[in-house]
């Protein structure tokens, strides 16, 4: 029982990664509706311009906003000049972009700054809290996730833009016959997500220790967070994430061959659920009708 | 009709693929060796999960720079091939055939990784090549009645353990042991190879056993189940940010065990500083190499050369990365194999002088750490010493320990 | 409903299908043929040993292609079935001393029966869910692999070292010769069994269930059955491609397939060209050349940047040849076929 | 002066040229239908003149050149365009669905009255305007993709095949709306319908389109009273 109540707090705090991440993925989904493959190296990317500010001496707080604004620049040109020409092409083509992007993204990083770990400063206090088991920083991370969650959803739910962007994503052309500028309404759904990932990668960074390769596997369960979650949901996503942090610390532990199968039985739980639930624990399921 | 299309656009492709492929050059009288040069082979992964070793193979083509500049080898510049097998053995296998059949090296040296080198062994051994200097701790290196053409370099990760083991075994009182290890290769043998070294009593001494992947984004979960086994004893194999993520969490959850740390994480610079020096107090590991991060060494001569190499033959390189270390003892290494052979460079009279090597010390290695090998010991490094971080440097304790 | 768009934008350009087979096509194939025949003969055996892996490549491409390209499901997974394959083959070989050819049909069985399975799964989930499940397959693939309790047969993490089978002496030809004649021979007898298969009544309802499911339901298509028999199908001729792998390589192990080999096979099938069948020939052309292109390239600046290179050519091909590299040769060909009636 | 004016309007798909010069006008006020069969380019036709696809030729707006303008931009001078397939944002809500159309309106006016207005031409829009839109019947969708243009207040509604796929009970219950709408003077329509009848009910002038030309313009009534195309296109 202590054992349990030990894996499902660590598994909360991991969770905590993949409800960020996963929260960027929803972003990107509502402004393209689908995924950025490139979206983990991106975060990476923002996470080391961070680092380089700080390595120069800027305090934490400057290069924290200083970044999300660049990571914010960044993704609305990167859509411009990269994604532009193509944004109404075949989805795989789009996808063997991300690839490239993934490619470009991680290669340059590691030759601008090496592999070697490196640590990541946290702006919360050190040490525990409460059973020991979770840090200041696993705290301070799940307090600005649910912060950034706050503002997707007031963003998606109640601003015009936010409206406009999901309208983009899910019909581009009748969106124009409303007379809604959609490469610009894209591009800023890039924008923001570049910059939810940023923030998500500096919150990471600290826990995980940041190098080029950080994001590989967070991605993937930041990926299958959404996706239980449902993709059309912020919340969701939110809510995924913990869920995937907790059930695979549980399988680790409770499952027999947990320990060497851990990740695999997380996956087969997670396509267990699409089965029953095909568009996530809180998506809408579109009826569609002809 | 409708095969007609088919056929008629197949064969295009195929003339396309043709056109890429370049032809046979002549052979050589002496593979890879002319009179005034020689071409050596290299495969590390430069891109992928492992790319983070990748500097070893720019470290290497630097230090062979810098032995060129200063005359080469026998009057004869090195040529260092260095390619690219993203950690995937079948890669590894095209480049290999690629460096012996296209490249003509006279021999493959630092190749990286035990599943890559393993897909071609078979090969280098039917063809006669060297492959030498493998990177990669397992036992299988050292074969030279079935394997005559490989050799390893460093310690095996048995004789490693076997150290800790060992170590335990006399110097722990009832000791609990919980084994954070990687899922790999690497990882698994490791681990056996301990089980060995504690001989009958590993099932009552080990009271749990946790592995992770490489692909888990943190390894939370494992130390905290190992620190709640009680274990007074925490044998962590794990590599690069895996080390830096158990020694802050055993930390953070105030768990202090008597902590052993494989060697190849025991870099004052990339592993433990970024965990936090203080809480890596107390971790003990076994070292052969000169970490070049380590203040106690800052004034000694082999690594104020080091440094003067990396600035002017690597400079992009990272000084805290272990690996750079590595790969300038390694190719000293392999200088001195060449040098002995003397001008006789075909690949039987490479391979006797590798396997003819007598208590050779090159830069970087720890003072008493000598080099051995003979034509049935193809194990060239086997001695390391146990060291205990205090915070500031790793302190060496007892003598330089002979594994064999 | 992005997920159905995913391959409909394929020109299938059905018109060169009925195209006849002219003077000059017949001298094409007539060439190609003999440049098939001819080319160990003329090239080293390393630049042979190339060619059948790329031929390897193109016959898992060309599986990918039935699933993604023809019946628009997507898959990100692969490069299991590559590994089941693989796997196989190298197991009947090494506990059971079968004879490798023999391993072949075994490997795309197995792989079917593996893939018709997970064909059923994947019918309730469509574009990005289908694209997370069978992710999940390939990052699954290699933790089976290693799995302690399978080690008897799989060699856990150590893999397995694969006899490189030798050529027949009557051939009188080098050991990689003969593995090229051997995998050309099944790469072009899959590949035109793809080429019937596709033009064929299969063919048509697989397109079918991509282009509108539910316009195909109603005309009377088996839509389930069709769509898992494609995951089996699609599944078994990557299977094939991973058996001829483990003994053309000679040794398998779980790092050989990492979820990079699923997106290699991927980008063979975007960059050949999707819903094409020669396209598949194509791609693995590219995977197996072009990061090496890439990483010469890249080499003269530093080591490091190979991978970005090699983005920087996949969004390069993307942008200038939106239909492939058989879209681009499809173009050649229409124009050099008809160098009068071009201009609209 | 007349509201839109075209001349020698081409247009293409890929490669495929569809149409092949047409030229009509339209008077501020009044409701065209185009018509013609299945494959004629009616809607092509539509989507030129709103620059969803490429074309060239002469298109003016009441008096302004637009051919060159971005479909966003003719948007916006008060063209709305009502699309083949309905355009629905499957999984914004009904209300949502409304409020897209409702920024890019020409003045910023009065959004509240528009709402009102769209909901009392469709009553059963308001009822179910928390409704994820994708779930609506198909008549509902067509009475969304219509009240979106509503919102947008346009001066021209561009309507293609607001029967589509619809039953006759539906398609009529529709037609009534649009022709209220029309003979409140809110907006001018050039309809395109394959159902002549109905279409030329709602309609003052027509032209008829075959493969991307325009073989014959006139009256609704002219249109009801020709032989060839009372037997070809309204059927008795």
């Amino acid at each position: 029982m202590e054992l349990f109540v030990q894996q499902v707090i660590t598994g909360l705090a991991t969770g905590g990664i993949y409800a960020s991440i996963a929260l960027a993925v929803v972003m990107i989904y509502q402004a393209i509706d689908h995924f950025n493959f490139s979206q983990g190296e991106m975060a990476m990317f923002s996470t080391f311009v961070a680092w380089q500010l700080i390595v120069w001496g800027v305090p934490f707080w400057i290069a924290f906003f200083l970044t999300v604004a660049v990571s914010f620049v960044a993704g609305l040109f990167l859509f411009r000049v990269i994604l532009k020409p193509i944004h109404d092409g075949p989805a795989l083509s789009q996808i063997v972009v991300f690839i490239g992007l993934l490619c470009i993204f991680n290669s340059l990083a590691g030759t601008l700054w090496d592999f070697t770990v490196k640590p990541f400063p946290s702006p919360f206090p050190e040490g525990n809290i409460g059973s020991s088991l979770v840090s200041g920083h696993d705290l301070g991370m799940i307090g600005v996730t649910l912060a950034m969650l706050l503002a997707v959803y007031v963003f998606f739910r109640f601003s015009t833009m936010g409206l406009l962007v999901r309208a983009a994503a899910q019909n581009p052309a009748s969106a124009r016959l409303c007379g809604v500028r959609i490469l610009w309404v894209t591009a800023l759904g890039w924008g923001l997500a570049a910059a939810i990932g940023a923030v998500a990668g500096m919150l990471v960074a600290h826990k995980v220790f940041l190098e080029p390769n950080m994001m590989y596997s967070i991605i993937v369960y930041g990926f299958a967070a959404a996706v239980v979650g449902g993709l059309d949901s912020p919340g969701g996503a939110v809510v995924g994430g913990f869920l995937v942090g907790v059930i695979d610390n549980l399988c680790g532990v409770f499952v027999p061959a947990g320990d060497e199968l851990k990740l695999t039985f997380a996956l087969v739980l997670i396509v267990a659920v699409l089965m029953f639930r095909p568009t996530g624990l809180f998506g809408k399921r579109v009826v569609k009708r002809v | 009709m409708k095969r007609s299309s088919f056929a008629f656009r197949c064969p295009l492709s195929l003339v396309a693929g043709l056109g890429m492929v370049a032809l046979a050059s002549p052979l050589a009288a002496q593979e890879g060796v002319t009179e005034t040069s020689i071409k050596i082979g290299n495969i590390v992964p430069y891109s992928g999960s492992a790319s983070a070793y990748g500097n070893i193979g720019e470290a290497g083509a630097a230090c062979f720079e810098m032995i060129n500049d200063k005359g080469g080898i026998n009057g004869r510049t090195v040529e260092f091939v260095t390619l690219d097998d993203s950690y995937s053995p079948p890669k590894t296998v095209e480049q290999t055939r690629k460096l012996v059949e296209r490249e003509r090296v006279a021999l493959l040296f630092n190749i990286l990784g035990t599943p890559t080198n393993s897909a071609i062994h078979e090969y280098v051994n039917q063809r006669g090549v060297p492959h030498l200097f493998v990177i990669s701790g397992h036992q299988k290196w050292g074969q030279p009645d079935k394997y005559p053409w490989s050799m390893g370099w460093q310690p095996t990760n048995a004789a490693e353990a076997g150290v800790y083991a060992a170590y335990i075994k006399s110097n722990v009182d009832n000791p609990k042991i919980g084994v954070l290890y990687q899922n790999d290769d690497y990882g698994k043998e490791w681990y056996d190879e301990f089980r060995k070294g504690l001989g009958d009593a590993a099932d009552d001494m080990i009271v749990a056993a946790e592995p992770y992947e490489s692909a888990d984004p943190s390894i939370d979960s494992q130390v905290v189940k190992l620190a709640s086994s009680d274990a007074n004893v925490f044998l962590n194999i794990s590599l690069s940010k895996f080390a830096t993520q158990s020694i802050r969490k055993a930390d953070e959850i105030g768990w202090k065990p008597l902590h052993f740390l494989n060697s190849v994480s025991a870099s004052v610079g990339s592993i433990l500083e970024p965990a936090g020096l203080d809480k890596s107090e107390g971790i003990i590991t076994a070292v052969y190499l000169k970490d070049p991060t380590d203040p106690q060494f800052a004034d000694d001569a082999d690594r104020k050369e080091w440094d003067a190499w990396m600035d002017k033959y690597y400079p992009e390189g990272d000084k805290t990365n272990v690996f750079n270390g590595y790969a300038y003892a390694a190719c000293h290494t392999l200088a001195h194999v060449l040098e002995q052979a003397g001008d006789d460079l075909s690949r039987e009279s490479i391979m006797r002088s590798a396997a003819n090597i007598e208590d050779l010390e090159v830069p970087m290695l720890l003072p008493g750490v000598k080099i051995n090998t003979a034509p049935d010991d193809f194990y060239p490094i086997e001695s390391m010493q146990l060291v205990r971080f205090n915070g500031q440097t790793f302190e060496r304790f007892g003598e330089v320990v002979s594994l064999d | 409903m992005p997920q159905s768009d995913l391959a409909r934008r394929s020109p299938p350009d059905p018109k060169l299908f009925g195209l006849r087979l002219s003077r000059w096509n017949r001298t094409m194939l007539a060439l190609g043929l003999l440049a098939i025949v001819a080319a160990p003969h003329l090239m080293e055996d390393f630049s042979v040993f190339q060619l059948t892996k790329a031929a390897i490549y193109a016959i898992a491409i060309l599986g990918l292609n039935l699933l993604t390209g023809f019946n628009g499901q997507f898959s990100l997974g692969h490069g299991a079935f590559y590994a089941v394959g693989a796997y196989t083959s190298a197991i009947l070989m090494t506990s059971f001393g079968m004879h490798y050819a023999l391993t072949i049909p075994v490997a795309a069985l197995v792989a079917f029966v593996i893939g018709f399975g997970f064909g059923f799964p994947a019918l309730r989930l469509e574009g990005l869910y289908l694209a997370l499940a069978t992710f999940a397959l390939a990052v699954a693939a290699p933790q089976l692999l290693k799995f302690s309790a399978l080690e008897d047969f799989t060699g856990g993490v150590q893999g397995i070292v694969v006899p490189r089978p030798q050529a027949p002496a009557w051939t009188g030809l080098s050991d990689d010769a003969w593995l090229y004649y051997f995998t050309v021979a099944w790469m072009l007898a899959l590949f035109v069994l793809a080429a019937n298969l596709v033009n064929a009544r299969p063919g048509r309802a697989m397109k079918a269930i991509r282009d509108n499911p539910i316009a195909a339901s109603a005309m009377g298509i088996n839509t389930p059955l069709y769509k898992t028999l494609t995951f089996g199908v699609s599944a078994a001729y990557t299977g094939v491609a991973g058996a001829i792998s483990a003994f053309v390589v000679g040794f398998v192990a779980p790092d050989s397939f990492t979820f990079f080999l699923s997106v290699a096979l991927l980008v063979g099938v975007v960059v050949g060209g999707i819903g094409s069948v020669t396209g598949a020939i194509f791609g693995g052309l590219f995977v197996l050349y072009v990061p090496n292109f890439a990483e010469e390239f890249a080499g003269v600046f530093s080591k490091g940047l190979s991978w970005a290179a090699y983005g920087t050519i996949l969004i390069a091909i993307v942008y200038l040849m939106p239909s492939g590299l058989a879209g681009l040769v499809r173009w050649l060909v229409m124009r050099a076929a008809q160098p009068r009636q071009t201009g609209d | 002066m007349a509201l839109l004016e075209v001349r020698d309007l081409r247009a293409w798909y890929g490669h495929t040229h569809v149409l092949h010069g047409c030229d009509f006008t339209l008077e501020e006020g009044s409701v065209t239908a185009i018509l013609g069969a299945n494959g004629a380019g009616k809607t092509t036709l539509l989507r030129a003149v709103s620059g969803m696809i490429r074309r060239s030729g002469e298109i003016r707006f009441d008096g302004q050149r637009v051919d060159r303008f971005s479909c966003e931009d003719i948007v916006r001078l008060g063209v709305a365009h009502v699309p083949e397939g309905r355009g629905t944002f499957d999984r914004l809500s009904v209300e949502e669905n409304l409020r897209v159309a409702a920024t890019a309106r020409r003045s910023n006016g009065d959004v509240k009255g528009d709402f009102e207005r769209v909901y009392g031409y469709f009553p059963r829009l308001q009822q179910r305007k928390s409704q994820q839109a994708g779930t609506l019947s198909g008549g509902e969708q067509q009475m969304l993709a219509i009240g979106r243009a509503l919102m947008l207040s346009p001066r021209l509604m561009l309507l293609d095949e607001p029967s589509f796929g619809l039953a006759p009970q539906i398609t009529r219950d529709i037609f009534h709306i649009l022709a209220e709408i029309a003979r409140n003077a809110s907006a001018s329509m050039l309809l395109v319908e394959q159902n002549a009848a109905v279409a030329l009910e709602l309609a003052d002038r027509a032209y008829l389109i075959e493969t991307g030309r325009i073989v014959m313009s006139g009256t609704s009534d002219e249109f009801r009273a020709d032989e060839t195309v009372r037997r070809t296109y309204l059927g008795y």
